[in-house]
């Protein structure tokens, strides 16, 4: 599904990613983790195209998306959510939502005069999904808030429900557990889970070590910008590499 | 949404009823859209000064018909878009049958449309661009046409034998059109102009164009200037060494100017239209400035404002307080009248005419060129 | 009366070129200070056009072309600079065009100015007088109104106002951030050119005195001070701004005092933006939540 | 000994979100205490808490016995609390010398500034060669022993260090924790906040786990070293 | 050639007045990162104070007026960021921007209301200029330069010498860390604006006896000086001298070949080329 092939990237002559290489095949919920500063979000980044990489390949389905731009990274049904959550503050929790969804009729200007009906129509669609998704999320009472209004959890709550209110082929979470409390991580967790029975893919940036275990297929771990270790869970949990990486020499 | 509905009404409602107070039945009103504020205030705060002097003298001597003579002053702001509204205001709410406009020639285009549209008098003692005659017929002026002055410049350079002057002008309706008119004639009359140079006013550094327009030591340069960058200007051209004959318009023949730029305007020379100093009328006006303001530092144009408040009295007296009777009144009352700036018979462009005199600058006082 | 209609024509005009503008500042958050040169582009086109006898609806038609021509031009180089340097850039651009309005003589008629623009004749009908005017500008306002309201509800709308709350977040959900500002900052230059056509045709005279930098601000308090990103706040702003310009000249205060008066008004102005930028910068109405409209 | 810092069930965090549920601390004086745990656990946020650029929402935290719980971080400096933050821990367009010239800011005589300054050199010889290069210039070791120098210049009793190892290669953490034991055994209290815990562990006389914003443990350095349920606490369990 | 030459002069005297409106943008920019819009009414009012204080009915003469007049352009500096730009510390730029407008409308204004808008002079006689080498330069323009110089040396040791100019560049390195080694952020702050308000009076006043004083004289050259600050880099010194020199020559000399109408483009021009062409060079800060 995602293949990315010996990809660098240097700040000012520290590498934050290097040579880094690693298909992420059939398996629904791949995890990503690694100590501070070990260039997790970097990837992200790179993959979805905020940054450009120095060097390598990123293949999403077999199409090379390395160089795009964020929102050509996007449109080829790559989602992400931030590790600080990024929602429209002044906008309101259905208005968030309704964002999501790609290559809307009603974005480009000519079909605001001339396919009055179907961009009607398919705002009625994309509103009813959108409320959907929005109780799924346990938002409903908060839809005509602005979404500055909304506590941290739930904001990042919004965020993960608009990602997937984009429909994507798969949605990339930069820890979607982090600043929250406990019950709240539960929900979230749960949420990841029923959208995986919809057959969603998932590449997921956690330190939550049970939130890992318990989600995951499938764990990539990086430090120092490169991949140290992969395999299941359970295995990476008694590598010697990652423990190390973790506590230091 | 109701309370904004709620502001704009009463806002409105206010615009709409405020009513011009009613007291001032007794008087005649004149409306004044001057330049109070803004880039030209300079000038505005003169032209008032001698129109105020007037209606002093008018008002002390028993009005018009025993009526006061009351001027209504509009600020126009120096620019065209506060000028119309200044002149609709005059017009709307004071209902003033006679209006004095604004000075700049821009401002008084932007103005003179809705004077002749409402059908009210403008008279004007500063605009000069020669486009100025086709406003209408309720447009006049007590000032004469920069035509002449055009005229007036270049023949001064022509009889002191300056046939290749470069020139600079203020970049603005007045600069240009006196320059397009002057360039005309010069060439007309065989001189040759050897660079343009237009400059905004109101800088503070002209250096490097003053040594454009004087490079290859030309024995004069033409410079159409204000007195705010003319002030600037001779300065620096006095400190920088430059040595060449000045040659200036109506605009810098001000006491302002020396007392700006001191010495260093001394023996600059300029056209202005002319009428005699020697007369009664104006030793008469001179010692009333003295005794009101104290000094006989007069305003630029100050006569012609002066002389237009009269004009106006006269024209009331005679047609009436209503705009067409002063319309038609003004051409008989003006017809021969001879005021502080002379003769001000109205031609059939409602323009005045005039003589072009010579100005300089000796021992930092403005005095007639003799050469 | 006449005045009022004055008034009422002149805030009209202000009120497009203000909802143009919050167009931009309001809901994309593009902070453009040269707003006045798409304004001054089309109220020259518009004006040298009609002056050749081209009929009102052509040259009405060519003159916001030009200010969306114009706008499109500036905005491909100048859209990719943050947002403080955007402004410094487009305040260039706007100091360049008056400039340019100012010293091309041969056609411009440069400070000259342009006399005698006709009043405009849309399909045979002749807006002369004051309250035929209104009329049209109003129809106009109207219109502006209305197709930004659909604009600004739609879809599209919506991915304006994502932008201008969070650019990265839009990116990422697939917007092409450019595309949509250049979208934004085209349209608005087309509607500050309807604006300046309007003005234009009205005073019948324009000099290039009319389209400096002061313009910009004064729109931008409009703005500002109506509440940015809200549809009723330019209209607002606009009724207020002027509404509180011009009530000074019915105090009916002694000329003497003018000299202070105006500087003083001015004064108010500018201490009044200090005190509103502290206490209730939002202006005077608030951006409220709302759901999405287009759809019901 | 005696205590020199308590920190008693702190609340705090940015804006609307909370980090620190509820957290206790405390340090003897010449102790170096360590506090670890996993990414998101709350430990810088609980310097910020004691160094007050983060004022915490209950609970207070007591320095020799004074509740200085809301008080400004340049009201601290001068009692004696140096702090370090992680990362970008120097000014990097001022030079060596006046990085650690700010560092003496509370010393207010510019002689007392240039005493101490000249005791760093003799300590930090690697600095005094640097002193007129920008700091920006210096690498990440360098870097982290001219914030550690900067941080001495004022002799405080209490040091707290956020991360002193973050992105260092293992030699260089090794030099970095062997000044950090040679300025505590000149008597000077240090909390250190590290992920990468081996090494910290194996200086601290006692550590504390935090984990998700509340205490999870409390222990010598040694011990929890060895502890299971701090590794599953970092790789899950 | 020598009217070459002397415009090389005429620019480099505009630019070295660019470059000390430039300094004080940049200081305050560096440590409060916005741009301060009525920073050319603090320059005009640094000239009407002297004004002030030289007339009735003080009637001082320029030695003993100058530093009263320094003062009061200290305490307006001062005034202007405690009652305006301090509640608005953490208010996004927007706001600032335009409040800072309100207040050079405010301030410009407040001058026009007290001495009118005519041009007033301080009233020194006018001189003629020395002639070296076939240029001429009047001892007022050497003042200039010799004040400009002397200026960006003072401060260049004040920041480079001096413990609160270290601090001052602390601060506006990174002012959290800053406050970690317990600067004192607000005297820091404080003293940028007494700086910015010193160089603004030195500015003014000079640029006031080179020429003349009206309301407007700050707003015309601060363009320019913005200008100029993006030229040399935002927060960079030396970058302000050599931006304004930069864009002093560029419109001098340009004006020799182009029509003189476009005078003030030229400044505006290379402005947003730079912006155009390397807008992150323009941030002037490694890291």
């Amino acid at each position: 599904m995602l293949e990315i092939k010996g990809l660098s990237k240097s700040f000012g002559g520290i590498h934050a990613v290097s040579n880094c290489s690693f298909g992420l095949k059939d398996y629904v919920i791949t995890g990503l983790i690694g100590p501070n500063g070990s260039g997790k979000t970097t990837l992200f980044n790179l993959i979805t195209g905020s940054i450009p990489p120095d060097k390598g390949e990123i293949y999403f389905k077999g199409n090379r998306i390395d160089g795009l731009l964020p929102y050509k990274v996007a449109q080829h049904g790559i989602i992400r959510t931030f590790q600080l959550t990024r929602i429209f503050p002044k906008m309101t929790v259905l208005e968030n939502m309704l964002l999501a969804p790609l290559h809307q009729t009603g974005e480009i200007l000519w079909s605001l005069w001339v396919k009055r009906r179907r961009i009607r129509d398919e705002e009625k669609a994309y509103r009813e999904k959108a409320l959907g998704l929005i109780e799924t999320v346990g938002l409903s009472h908060l839809k005509d808030q602005f979404a500055e209004n909304l506590s941290y959890g739930q904001q990042k709550l919004l965020e993960l429900g608009r990602a997937f209110m984009a429909d994507p082929k798969m949605i990339l979470l930069d820890e979607p557990t982090a600043g929250i409390n406990p019950s709240l991580i539960r929900k979230i967790m749960e949420l990841i889970l029923k959208m995986k029975e919809s057959g969603k893919v998932f590449f997921i940036i956690e330190h939550n070590m049970g939130v890992i275990i318990e989600l995951c297929d499938w764990v990539f771990v990086l430090d120092n910008g490169e991949k140290i270790a992969e395999g299941k869970p359970k295995e990476i949990q008694n590598d010697p590499r990652v423990i190390e990486a973790y506590w230091g020499v | 949404m109701k309370r904004i509905v709620h502001l704009i009404l009463i806002s409105l409602g206010i615009l709409i009823f405020i009513n011009p107070s009613a007291s001032a039945q007794d008087t005649y009103k004149i409306g004044a859209a001057f330049a109070l504020s803004g880039a030209i205030a300079v000038y505005g705060e003169g032209f008032k000064k001698a129109v105020d002097l007037a209606v002093e003298e008018i008002n002390t001597a028993g009005g018009i018909k025993g009526k006061k003579i009351e001027i209504v002053y509009e600020d126009n702001k120096s620019t065209p878009k506060d000028c119309v509204t200044a002149v609709r205001k005059l017009v709307a709410v004071d209902k003033v049958p006679i209006l004095f406009g604004p000075a700049g020639s821009s401002n008084f285009m932007a103005a003179a449309p809705v004077a002749q549209e409402s059908k009210v008098v403008m008279l004007s003692a500063q605009g000069a661009a020669p486009a100025l005659t086709k406003a209408g017929e309720y447009i006049f002026r007590v000032f004469p046409s920069d035509v002449l002055q055009g005229k007036g410049i270049s023949d001064l350079c022509v009889s002191l034998k300056y046939m290749e002057v470069p020139i600079m002008y203020v970049n603005n309706d007045w600069g240009l059109g006196l320059k397009n008119v002057f360039v005309e004639n010069f060439k007309k009359a065989g001189g040759k102009v050897t660079d343009e140079i237009p400059y905004d006013d109101g800088k503070t550094d002209y250096r490097t164009e003053l040594i454009r327009a004087t490079k290859g030591n030309p024995k004069a340069v033409v410079n159409l200037t204000y007195i705010t960058s003319g002030a600037v200007m001779f300065k620096q051209t006095y400190e920088m060494g430059i040595k060449t004959q000045w040659i200036c318009g109506s605009a810098a023949k001000a006491p302002k100017l020396v007392e700006l730029a001191g010495k260093a305007v001394e023996g600059i020379i300029g056209t202005y239209p002319v009428f005699s100093q020697e007369t009664k009328e104006y030793n008469a006006f001179r010692a009333a400035w003295k005794k009101k303001y104290g000094d006989d530092k007069v305003p630029i144009f100050g006569e012609y404002n002066y002389d237009m408040v009269y004009i106006t009295a006269k024209a009331i007296e005679k047609g009436g307080y209503t705009s067409g009777g002063i319309q038609k009144a003004l051409f008989e009352v003006a017809k021969g009248y001879r005021g502080v700036t002379g003769d001000k018979t109205f031609d059939q462009d409602r323009g005045v005419g005039s003589e072009y005199g010579v100005w300089t600058v000796k021992d930092g006082l403005i005095v007639d060129y003799k050469k | 009366m006449d005045l009022f209609l004055h008034l009422c024509v002149m805030i009209i005009i202000y009120i497009i070129f203000a909802m143009s503008l919050n167009l931009e500042v309001g809901y994309t958050g593009l902070f453009n200070f040269g707003h006045v040169a798409f304004f001054g582009i089309s109220a020259y086109t518009s004006a040298l056009l009609s002056l050749q006898q081209v009929p009102f609806e052509l040259s009405l038609l060519i003159a916001l072309a030009m200010a969306g021509l114009w706008g499109f031009l500036l905005s491909i180089p100048s859209l990719r600079l943050r947002g403080d340097y955007f402004g410094i850039v487009t305040l260039g651009f706007g100091e360049i065009i008056r400039m340019v309005f100012q010293n091309e003589v041969w056609f411009t008629k440069g400070p000259m100015g342009l006399p005698g623009i006709p009043k405009p004749i849309l399909f045979s009908y002749r807006f002369a007088t004051l309250s035929q005017y209104l009329l049209l500008t109003l129809g106009f306002a109207a219109l502006t109104f209305l197709i930004l309201r659909i604009i600004l509800r739609s879809p599209f709308g919506r991915v304006l106002r994502a932008i201008r709350e969070d650019e990265v977040a839009a990116e990422a959900l697939g917007k092409n951030v450019f595309f949509f500002r250049i979208k934004s900052f085209v349209i608005g230059s087309l509607f500050a050119g309807l604006a300046g056509t309007l003005w234009g045709h009205y005073t019948t005279f324009i000099s290039p005195g009319d389209f400096t930098l002061l313009e910009t601000i004064l729109v931008l308090l409009i703005v500002v001070l109506g509440g940015k990103g809200t549809e009723w706040g330019p209209v607002l702003g606009a009724f207020v701004l002027i509404f509180f310009q011009e009530s000074l000249r019915f105090l009916r205060l002694p000329a003497e005092w003018t000299r202070y008066l105006a500087p003083l008004q001015q004064m108010i102005f500018g201490g009044l933006l200090i005190v509103l930028m502290i206490f209730r910068p939002e202006g005077l109405l608030k951006e409220k939540g709302r759901g999405s409209n287009a759809g019901n | 000994m005696t205590s020199i810092l308590e920190v008693q069930n702190v609340y705090s965090g940015y804006g609307k979100i909370e980090v620190l549920h509820g957290v206790s601390i405390q340090a003897d004086s010449g102790e170096i205490v360590c506090i670890i745990g996993p990414n998101g656990s709350g430990k810088s946020t609980l310097l910020k808490t004691i160094f007050g650029l983060i004022k915490p929402k209950r609970g207070v935290v007591l320095f020799s016995g004074r509740d200085i719980s809301l008080k400004e971080p340049e009201e601290k400096v001068g009692m004696g609390i140096a702090y370090i933050p992680q990362g970008k821990n120097i000014f990097p367009s001022l030079t060596v010398r006046e990085n650690l010239e700010m560092g003496g800011t509370p010393l207010h005589d510019s002689r007392v500034i240039e005493k101490a300054l000249q005791d760093i050199f003799q300590r930090y010889p690697v600095l005094e060669k640097r002193m007129k290069m920008k700091a920006g210039s210096l690498s990440g070791g360098e870097r982290q022993v001219l914030a550690l120098a900067r941080a001495s210049m004022v002799q405080p009793k209490l040091m707290l260090l956020d991360e002193p190892s973050l992105g260092l290669a293992p030699k260089v953490i090794e030099e970095i924790y062997e000044r950090i034991n040679a300025i505590n055994h000149a008597g000077v209290t240090f909390v250190i906040v590290e992920q990468n815990a081996r090494k910290a562990l194996k200086s601290a006389h006692r550590a504390y786990v935090l984990d998700l914003g509340i205490n999870r443990l409390e222990d010598t350095g040694e011990r929890l070293l060895n502890n299971e349920e701090v590794k599953r606490l970092y790789l899950g369990g | 050639m020598d009217f070459l030459f002397q415009s090389i002069l005429n620019g480099i005297l505009a630019g070295c007045i660019y470059a000390l409106f430039a300094m004080g943008l940049t200081l305050i920019y560096g440590v409060l990162n916005f741009v301060n819009f009525a920073h050319g009414e603090l320059i005009m009012w640094g000239a009407y104070f002297l004004y002030f204080l030289m007339g009735k009915p003080f009637g001082f003469p320029l030695p003993i007026a100058l530093i009263p007049a320094l003062l009061l352009t200290i305490l307006l500096g001062i005034g202007m960021d405690r009652f305006v730009f301090k509640p608005l510390r953490t208010a996004n730029r927007l706001t600032l921007l335009i409040a800072a407008l309100g207040l050079s409308f405010l301030l410009r204004n407040g001058a026009q209301f007290l001495w009118g808008a005519e041009l007033r002079t301080y009233g020194f006689e006018i001189k003629r200029g020395l002639r070296i080498l076939g240029i001429s330069i009047t001892l007022n323009q050497v003042a200039i330069i010799l004040t400009s110089i002397v200026c960006i040396v003072f401060v260049y040791l004040l920041f480079h010498r001096t413990r609160l100019g270290k601090s001052m560049r602390a601060v506006s390195d990174n002012l959290e860390l800053a406050r970690v080694m317990g600067i004192d952020s607000k005297h820091a702050i404080q003293f940028a604006w007494v700086i910015a308000s010193v160089l603004a009076g030195v500015g003014g006043i000079l640029l006031a006896l080179d020429t003349n004083l009206q309301p407007g004289m700050g707003l015309i050259n601060l363009v320019k000086a913005f200008a100029a600050t993006l030229l040399g880099g935002v927060g960079n010194i030396w970058g302000a001298l050599l931006g304004g020199i930069v864009i002093g020559l560029a419109e001098n000399l340009g004006v020799l070949v182009i029509s003189p109408g476009y005078k003030d483009a030229i400044a505006f021009g290379i402005m947003v080329l730079m912006l155009l062409i390397r807008p992150s060079a323009l941030l002037g800060r490694q890291e």
